[in-house]
């Protein structure tokens, strides 16, 4: 049981993370998530930035990892989130689970990301072509969070 | 003191990052803090009664009755859109 | 919508796969899953060998993976399965999943394996220290299916 | 000709990958096929009344009630264990 968060500036390298995941003999099952930042519908996005609460982020991310271990059987967790400027298609977020059986694996990732969602101190702002738009929270981001209680 | 923070959309329309409090060995809600807050101005007001506003007390996300004291970490922030 | 399937002997690389799948432009959500031949608790694996049914398996993979994209809105669809010889720790399968949501995602590569793992012609024999063994299908994956019917 | 597959372990232990039956222009149950199969030895007898077995006629995962004719393909197999 390793966990392995960090928030950061830079890029990540999912294929590094993945056979950091894969090296536990007995862990069967990788199930990962990345989140990319994703082009627009309405206007062009030009880049976004993301704020953070430096300290609290961290805490909230090995909380969130820390409850999907006492919940589910699993190796090695790893979450990865960025912070500053990222550009179109640039990953923002990376949540990897090693573990015995998929269903866990599977069950543990959209945990992580469910909560991280909801309750991990980041703000996303879009900088368009049409201005600057702070991101607007989600209902179902919310409604998501309700299957786990 | 009490070190108060904003984050994000909140921090810019408040154009004001972080504060403090003299809290004169009281202890108060994070709510009461944030009637005290609201009263600064029109702008705050204004602002700080948004009801979706969360609050972290020490780095936890709490709701707004728990208690806060001198030395503590208090922050407002909107709902959170990380991921 | 792009679908790509593949049945082969040699190995896979998620590193990629993963680039593959990140490149649409408007899925923000990348899911993948990868099986591994992991260690047996009782008894030393020395290796272990995937039989098929050839011409069955890529049909049976892409009925699984065109239900997948009927049931969500999905971007490219990846499976990869490996048949022959593995020895412990290699890669068995992958299920990559690109989407605009990350529950469709979620939802449709956990689909993807159950479904998988009850219809695709493939047998794994272990070969351990103590003998051959045919692996005995679970309980576990046919419960797994309900929840999709 | 109706061609008749077997795959894994019943493959091993009918020590037969494969088979073909001359329908003589019948079509049949893959239930009736199989006990036709079954009756050919105590060995076949024995490893085709597993009722576990899968059956997929053309490729397909059908149940034993799907009916073949002579040019189909026929498979037998143990419940699948891939992934």
């Amino acid at each position: 049981m390793t966990l392995r968060i960090q928030v950061q500036q830079q890029d990540f390298s999912v294929a590094s993370e993945y056979e950091l995941l894969r090296q536990e003999a007995r862990c069967g099952a990788v199930v990962t998530f990345s989140g990319l930042v994703r082009e627009l519908t309405e206007t062009q996005l030009l880049r976004m930035t993301l704020e953070h609460y430096p300290g609290m982020t961290e805490q909230a991310l090995i909380q969130i990892a820390t409850e999907a271990q006492q919940r589910w059987q699993l190796g090695t967790v790893t979450i990865i989130h960025r912070v500053g400027t990222l550009l179109p298609n640039e990953q923002i977020v990376f949540v990897g689970v090693a573990s015995a059986h998929r269903a866990a694996g599977f069950a543990a990732a959209e945990f992580i990301m469910d909560y991280l969602k909801n309750r991990a101190p980041f703000w996303k702002k879009e900088h368009t072509s049409n201005g600057e738009y702070w991101v607007a929270a989600k209902v179902s981001d919310h409604v998501a969070l309700q299957r786990w209680e | 003191m009490l070190k108060i923070l904003f984050f994000a959309a909140l921090r810019e329309r408040l154009a004001c990052a972080n504060t403090s409090l003299d809290l004169q060995g009281q202890v108060l809600t994070a709510r009461q803090v944030l009637d005290r807050l609201a009263g600064q101005s029109a702008l705050w007001q204004q602002h700080l009664a948004d009801a979706e506003l969360l609050c972290a007390v020490n780095q936890q996300l709490v709701t707004l009755s728990h208690p806060v004291a001198a030395g503590d970490e208090l922050a407002f922030f909107p709902p959170v859109t990380g991921g």
